[in-house]
């Protein structure tokens, strides 16, 4: 068990206890953060396979594509919570279900 | 027998082509009065290039569609001769019958299904086959809409929903012999089929497929609603013409004289003789004349079918059934298209004798009197039906009589009903629209010169024996008698089927279906029809079902089903792949 | 140290997972938020025990700070309408209902598949580290990750900044025909004024810094991106005017010029050979180029979006008719 | 410039004019886009040209070639995709011309979007990295959702509020997968993926993830719920290029990596799992759509159904099966044409909301006669929709059911020919309100002239597809995964 098969096994818990969130909470503010954690999972995966050969070089590959998913998530992040918070000044709802709505 | 011509392909082709040029440029509002008048003469290159053209091969191309190909035989030139014809005398006729503010609509659905209707004559692929077999019938809604009203609607409506019911069905019988031959082309999907193990799968679909657009017993309620809504010219090509292609579809898909289905045959044999009976009984208890036709043309279609039944039995009766089906087929369209368009020549003809000696002729005809067409038509289907080895083939032939006479009846109450009548306000025939009806009496006057062009008319020579004069009058003089007995003592039809007939029932079953779906959908096809839509089901039951339907889509958009959809989904794929 | 390095890791771990927890599950949203800020920061540190110094940095900048600022302002925006309660209070997910059983149930399965796949495919491959290592002297820079980026897979950062342009445009579109939060209200304190003061020029030259080191150490024009947004976001916290509308060429040239810079620069390259294939001599100073105004563009996008989150976009028919 | 430079103008040009438009402003604005759209579209053109003269083109950005840099690979497959989102992009370009009020700030706003999200497109269609794929999808949709809030309704931002968020879960999942991939396998270029695979754990649970991920980008069913509602609340040509192109990209990406990245691992048992979704989709869909009381929901429920189609491929496509091939090429074929008839409908869709200020079908009635020409445009969207012939629906249908009887799998193809029934269904439904004679004063109106002939110019190309098929083959052929020798027509000729 080397240190970075750790974090890649955390990372994909973290991923997956986003994942359950994303899925099961109403609240959308909630569910970006859930996304949030979904992808700093998934990052976490990625960085740490970098480093999963013990003594050979660490491969950058990995850290450019984890640069570029966190740009990408930020991006997403912000534009949702633009669109969430529109979407509330106009409903005053920060749910999207339609049973939610009546 | 008239001289042949080598005549290049794509000459042969191309006319078929040219009605469809001719409907685009009634986009130029400026041209439409010239090209209305051009619409019946232009099927007139079709109908000699059937005449004169060698039949073989026109060539084919491999740039378009999935391959086409084109040619004619013998059966596809006498078709394409006789519709070319008939498609032409309405045409002319349509000119001055036509009118109101969809006019123009009207022109190019007539010279839409004109295109498709002359080119799948030519077709010899089953790609192009169907595809202008579907132009054809879609561009025909066109034609039985055309007035708008609540008949033409509902008619229209029935019309358009068994034409994709049969498109639906031709098409994967077309796919599958297409697939097994690895060819579109008709011939090799023929040699296919003949010893392919799926051919009573495609026999089914193709004889089923085909039976809506023939008309043929349970499949034919269209026919009696579109025919009466339809203006003339329409219902006469629509009669006269098109169900025909529903029959050469049998033709062409069908491995006839190759393959034997004794089951489906003998099965088609049976619906055909139904068919022809039921489509005479029916036919006799309508008032309105041209629903009278549409029933005749049921009944005929019956024939149609139990030629093919009987060959589908026993292959080598094709031979010999083919001709029947081929002098049947174009004495039937020559003739019913003739007393379509009779129709609205004789409510406001003022020219008294004259028409009702053409109404006579042709009803005689019909009726198969001595020395015209139908007497001439019925020879080749007798030696047919003779031929045939089927127990109970002597069974029908024993009925035919029974079927002239009834013919005989139904023609002489089309007479009566067609007679004119000073409160019909209808249209007033012009000239040009009278001229075009006189000339479809011509042709068929001329029908055994036409059969002789074709090198068929030894077949049907025998008609012209002074010794069978006596078994066509019968029949035609019988009839005569006690329709004048009837009407002279004021007897009025006591039962009146209305038109449609079963379609009454299909419409209470399908109501009953209907009923369980929203409502949205249940008015689409009910709007405006007779029948009351009452039954009784348990409201629970119903309430479920469309709670499944409304709710199902937002029960399914729900963040969390669609997340354990989610879920579900990557977790089943990792299994099944992994196991 | 008093622990080894694995216990170490092991106890990061179990506290990652512990926090990751109490931030999806805080009654307070306030508080979840605050507590994914401070997981981001501990992830940086994990990121540091596998060797992965830059990326540690551009998370701590923008994995958990301006996401965390993000978040904030969007909270603060939707809590000043008077909604705590809903924006505040955990509810039950599913209502302890089957589905919530199932989710629970397909999540675990989901997870443990993907471990147990991460497990088993561990460690076969070296991916392509020796290939970078071994063509590291044709690419102009030392710094292996900055190569990948800038050089080797500059293609993909290109595109990423035409998405982090669009979602500038995007924060445009939804504040379209928006209310503007009166500015006024924000307290102006003398502090953060004289705070804001100092930090500014610190920020910028640290940004530089960062640009530049970059091509032998960790940084880059992302870290540094994200420390300009960062700056921009304290400015607009300490109420300082910013120009942040489209409506303004300034800004236009701020957002728009990074994606065209390296546009054009990959163009200028293409007389005779491929798409951003930089001429061996000068791509340490092409690449500089485009990270330089990379790093304007970030920090201008970053701050936009936050701007737009917090509602401090004004649209310019109200520009204009105040 | 070497030869292969002209593969990456179509990526390019969008990028930079779309950054331009965004920097300047004034008139020049609507000038630059609609030369940035042609350009495009030309660009597009000249790679599927050059691609169908010769044979795959590569370019190597940055001059690394693979594993180390990204290549960009034009086969016949993207070549096919390029010359489809350069016509429907050009003519949706036209058509915006005039749909946003000159000057505004929407139009402002929707032109550099747009022209970012078509290079993304046209990039995804060229990448041959599969990361670079996950770039180009963000790019698609980052661009795609505020196209949808352009229209600036409640509806229109709770929609694509509700795409992002899954839309954001499905990149995440792809992205995953793609991490996965690399972890193993240690490659990221297409090409050399394929020749790495290795059935295991570790790359069925890649595809799980890659697959599902994309599944909820195409909107296949049952994931298909958030599209209706974003693009039938979108402006009429964002609507036309999400279900045109956007959808189209998805289901793209998920062909290119099952028959190219894939190819070496047994996929049938989830081809089957797919095709299964494809028969719900297909039947669901239609259903919904014959419910639908407004035309663009109906249109978008189309969609979904049409999509099911595509998914097809997966289980029919057998290399096993000789022959079965043909699934590859009527499932393209199929997707190509509705690509342009669907952007038809939903911009012969916007012309009716434009004219009668809603698009409510039961209120529409007499359409026909008043706006003729829109409204034939939409028949004949609705005669490829139906899968009627001569139209590029038609064959592509008749392909995949002949390989539905040539696998032996005939429960497809009765779903297929059941599919065309609910597309008569509904779009009779709507033809039948608009063949219905208008009231007696009802006014005379007038279509915008430019959209008008935009939307026909789109019905026409759809409805007469069929007879360009052979064309499409040859292009389609070049590099292809599977033979498409069995069912060349040359098979015709004597």
């Amino acid at each position: 068990m080397s240190t970075s098969l750790i974090y890649a096994i955390t990372g994909i818990a973290i991923a997956g206890l986003g994942l359950f969130h994303f899925l099961s909470q109403r609240n959308i503010l909630r569910k970006i953060l859930a996304g949030n954690f979904i992808g700093t999972g998934i990052f976490l995966f990625l960085v740490s396979s970098a480093d999963r050969q013990a003594d050979g070089p660490i491969d950058p590959v990995p850290h450019a594509l984890v640069l570029t998913g966190i740009v990408v998530a930020v991006s997403a992040t912000a534009l949702l919570l633009s669109l969430l918070c529109r979407y509330h000044d106009e409903t005053g709802s920060l749910t999207l279900d339609e049973e939610d709505d009546e | 027998m008239i001289p042949q011509f080598v005549i290049p392909g794509w000459m042969c082709v191309g006319v078929t082509g040219l009605p469809l040029v001719l409907a685009l440029f009634l986009m130029i509002p400026r041209l439409r009065p010239l090209i209305y008048r051009l619409t019946g003469p232009i099927a007139l290159p079709s109908a000699l290039i059937a005449l004169i053209a060698q039949p073989g091969h026109f060539g084919e191309s491999v740039t378009y569609l999935l391959g086409v190909s084109a040619g004619f035989d013998q059966i596809g030139r006498v078709f394409l001769f006789f519709t070319a014809m008939m498609w032409f005398f309405a045409g002319v006729h349509a000119t001055g019958y036509v009118k109101g503010p969809n006019k123009a609509r009207f022109f190019a659905c007539f010279l839409i299904a004109m295109t498709g209707n002359f080119g799948l004559t030519v077709a010899n692929d089953a790609v192009a086959y169907y595809s202008l077999f579907a132009l054809m019938s879609f561009a025909s809604y066109g034609l039985v809409v055309h007035s708008g009203d609540a008949l033409a609607k509902r008619a229209s409506l029935v019309y358009i929903v068994l034409v994709v019911i049969g498109e639906a069905l031709v098409f994967p019988a077309a796919v599958m012999g297409a697939a097994g031959a690895d060819s579109v082309l008709l011939p090799d999907i023929r040699a296919y089929l003949a010893t392919a193990p799926e051919l009573p799968v495609v026999a089914l679909l193709v004889l089923v497929g085909f039976s809506i657009k023939a008309g043929v017993l349970p499949l034919h309620v269209w026919l009696p609603l579109a025919h009466p809504a339809a203006p003339t010219p329409a219902s006469a090509v629509l009669s006269g013409c098109m169900i025909k292609a529903g029959v050469l579809g049998w033709i062409r898909f069908l491995p006839l004289g190759e393959a034997a289905l004794p089951a489906i045959g003998q099965g088609a044999a049976v619906i055909g003789v139904v068919t022809m009976f039921w489509g005479l009984c029916v036919g006799l208890t309508q008032s309105n004349p041209k629903a009278l036709l549409a029933y005749s043309s049921v009944s005929k279609m019956g024939v149609m079918l139990l030629l093919i039944g009987l060959s589908l039995y026993e292959p080598e009766l094709w031979k010999t059934a083919s001709v029947a089906m081929l002098v049947y087929a174009c004495f039937h369209g020559i003739n019913k298209g003739a007393l379509f368009l009779g129709c609205s020549v004789t409510p406001s003809a003022k020219r008294g004798v004259a028409v009702y000696v053409g109404l006579a002729v042709l009803a005689a005809s019909f009726a198969g009197f001595p020395l015209l067409a139908g007497a001439m038509a019925k020879f080749p289907l007798k030696y047919a039906l003779k031929g045939s080895g089927l127990p109970w083939a002597t069974v029908i032939k024993t009925l035919l009589p029974l079927t002239t006479v009834l013919t005989a009846f139904v023609m002489a109450r089309f007479v009566v009903l067609a007679r004119p009548r000073g409160d019909q306000g209808g249209h007033k025939a012009d000239r040009l629209q009278t001229t075009a009806w006189w000339g479809s009496i011509l042709l068929l006057l001329a029908f055994p010169l036409v059969l002789s062009a074709f090198g068929i008319f030894d077949k049907a020579s025998a008609a012209f024996s002074p010794k069978y004069w006596w078994g066509a009058l019968w029949p035609v003089l019988l009839a005569a008698g006690i329709s004048y007995a009837v009407i002279r003592l004021g007897y009025r039809a006591a039962l009146e089927i209305p038109m449609g007939d079963i379609l009454g029932i299909y419409e209470r079953v399908l109501s009953f279906i209907v009923r369980l779906v929203p409502t949205r959908i249940r008015n689409l096809i009910t709007r405006e029809t007779s029948a009351p839509l009452h039954m009784g089901i348990s409201d629970q039951w119903k309430q479920n079902f469309w709670t499944f339907f409304t709710k199902g889509e937002i029960r399914l958009s729900t963040w969390i089903n669609g997340g354990l959809i989610y879920l579900a989904l990557l977790v089943a794929i990792i299994l099944i792949l992994g196991w | 140290m008093m622990l080894d390095g694995l216990s170490f890791d092991l106890v990061l771990s179990i506290a990652l997972i512990a926090l990751a927890t109490a931030a999806l599950r805080a009654r307070d949203l306030f508080k979840g938020i605050v507590i994914f800020m401070l997981f981001g920061l501990l992830v940086a540190i994990a990121w540091v025990r596998v060797h992965a110094p830059d990326l540690a940095l551009a998370e701590a900048a923008i994995g958990s700070g301006i996401t965390g600022a993000l978040f904030l302002g969007a909270l603060s925006r939707i809590e000043r309408k008077k909604q705590r309660a809903a924006s505040g209070r955990l509810e039950n997910p599913v209502g302890g209902s089957t589905a919530g059983a199932w989710a629970v149930l397909l999540t675990l399965v989901l997870t443990g598949q993907l471990a147990l796949a991460v497990w088993r495919g561990w460690g076969y491959s070296d991916g392509l580290a020796g290939d970078v290592l071994s063509r590291m002297d044709e690419s102009g820079v030392s710094n292996p990750v900055t190569a990948v980026i800038l050089n080797f897979r500059a293609y993909d950062t290109l595109l990423e900044i035409g998405v982090l342009l669009l979602a500038v445009l995007g924060v445009y579109v939804v504040g379209e025909g928006q209310t503007v939060r009166d500015r006024r209200s924000t307290r102006r304190s003398e502090v953060l004024e004289t705070f804001v003061h100092l930090l500014t020029p610190a920020v910028v030259l640290t940004a530089g810094y960062l640009v530049w080191v970059g091509y032998k150490e960790p940084g880059g024009a992302f870290q540094a991106g994200a420390l300009l947004g960062g700056a921009g976001v304290v400015l607009l916290l300490s109420g300082r005017e910013l120009p942040l509308h489209s409506a303004r060429a300034v800004v236009r040239i701020a957002l728009g010029g990074g994606l065209l810079a390296f546009l054009l620069a990959g163009l200028a390259v293409m007389q005779d050979r491929a798409f951003l294939e930089y001429p061996r001599a000068s791509a340490k100073y092409i690449m500089l180029m485009i990270e330089l105004a990379c790093t304007v563009s970030i920090g201008a996008v970053l701050t936009i979006l936050f701007a737009g989150c917090a509602n401090l976009l004004a649209t310019p028919s109200e520009e204009e008719g105040s | 410039m070497t030869q292969s430079s002209i593969l990456i103008w179509p990526v390019l040009l969008p990028l930079i004019f779309g950054t331009v438009v965004f920097l300047i402003r004034g008139r020049s604005v609507l000038l630059l886009s609609l030369a940035g759209a042609i350009g495009t579209a030309l660009a597009s053109f000249r790679v599927s040209h050059a691609v169908h003269q010769s044979f795959t083109l590569v370019h190597e950005v940055g001059g690394w070639g693979a594993p180390l840099g990204i290549v960009l690979r034009a086969d016949g497959l993207a070549a096919v995709m390029l010359g489809l989102s350069g016509l429907v992009g050009l003519v949706i370009s036209v058509y915006s011309l005039t749909y946003f009020k000159s000057g505004s700030r929407k139009q402002q706003l929707f032109w550099p979007i747009w022209l970012l999200l078509w290079g993304g497109l046209n990039g995804l269609f060229i990448s041959g990295d599969i990361f670079n794929l996950y770039v180009t999808l963000e790019l698609v949709s980052l661009g795609a959702i505020p196209l949808i809030a352009l229209a600036g309704t409640r509806d229109a931002i709770k929609a694509s509020l509700r795409y992002l968020l899954l839309a954001l879960l499905g990149s995440m999942s792809y992205l995953f997968g793609v991490g996965l991939l690399y972890m193993r396998f240690g490659v990221l270029d297409l090409a050399m993926l394929g020749n790495a695979i290795t059935p295991d754990l570790t790359a069925y649970a890649a595809i799980a993830l890659m697959i599902g991920g994309l599944i909820i980008k195409s909107a296949l069913f049952p994931m298909h719920f958030w599209l209706p509602p974003a693009h039938s609340s979108a402006p009429a040509p964002v609507s036309a290029a999400l279900s045109g192109l956007v959808v189209t990209a998805s289901f793209y990406m998920v062909a290119r990596l099952w028959f190219y990245a894939f190819p070496a691992l047994d996929l049938a048992k989830l081809g089957q799992l797919i095709g299964l979704l494809g028969c719900g989709a297909i039947l669901w869909g239609g259903w919904q759509a014959m419910r639908q009381e407004r035309l663009k929901m109906l249109v978008a429920y189309s969609t979904v159904s049409q999509i099911g189609y595509l998914f097809l491929v997966f289980p029919l496509c057998n290399t096993a099966v000789e022959g079965s091939g043909i699934a590859w090429s009527g499932s393209i074929l199929f997707a190509v044409s509705h690509a342009i008839a669907k952007s038809g409908a939903f911009l012969a869709a916007g012309i009716f909301i434009n004219v009668y200020g809603h698009d409510r079908i039961s209120e529409l009635r007499g359409a026909g006669r008043q706006l003729p020409m829109v409204t034939f445009a939409f028949a004949l969207a609705g005669v490829n929709l139906m899968g009627l012939p001569p139209s590029g629906g038609f064959v592509g249908k008749w392909m995949l059911l002949k390989a539905a009887f040539i696998t032996g799998q005939w429960g497809y193809g009765v779903v297929i020919v059941c599919g065309g029934l609910l597309a008569f269904c509904y779009i009779f439904r709507v033809l039948e309100q608009f063949m219905t004679t208008p009231d007696e004063n009802a006014p005379q109106l007038k279509a915008p002239v430019v959209m008008t002939y935009s939307v026909l110019s789109l019905a026409v190309v759809a409805v007469s597809l069929g007879f360009f098929t052979p064309v499409l083959l040859g292009v389609l052929g070049v590099d292809s995964p599977v033979s498409l020798v069995s069912f060349a027509p040359e098979a015709l000729l004597p």
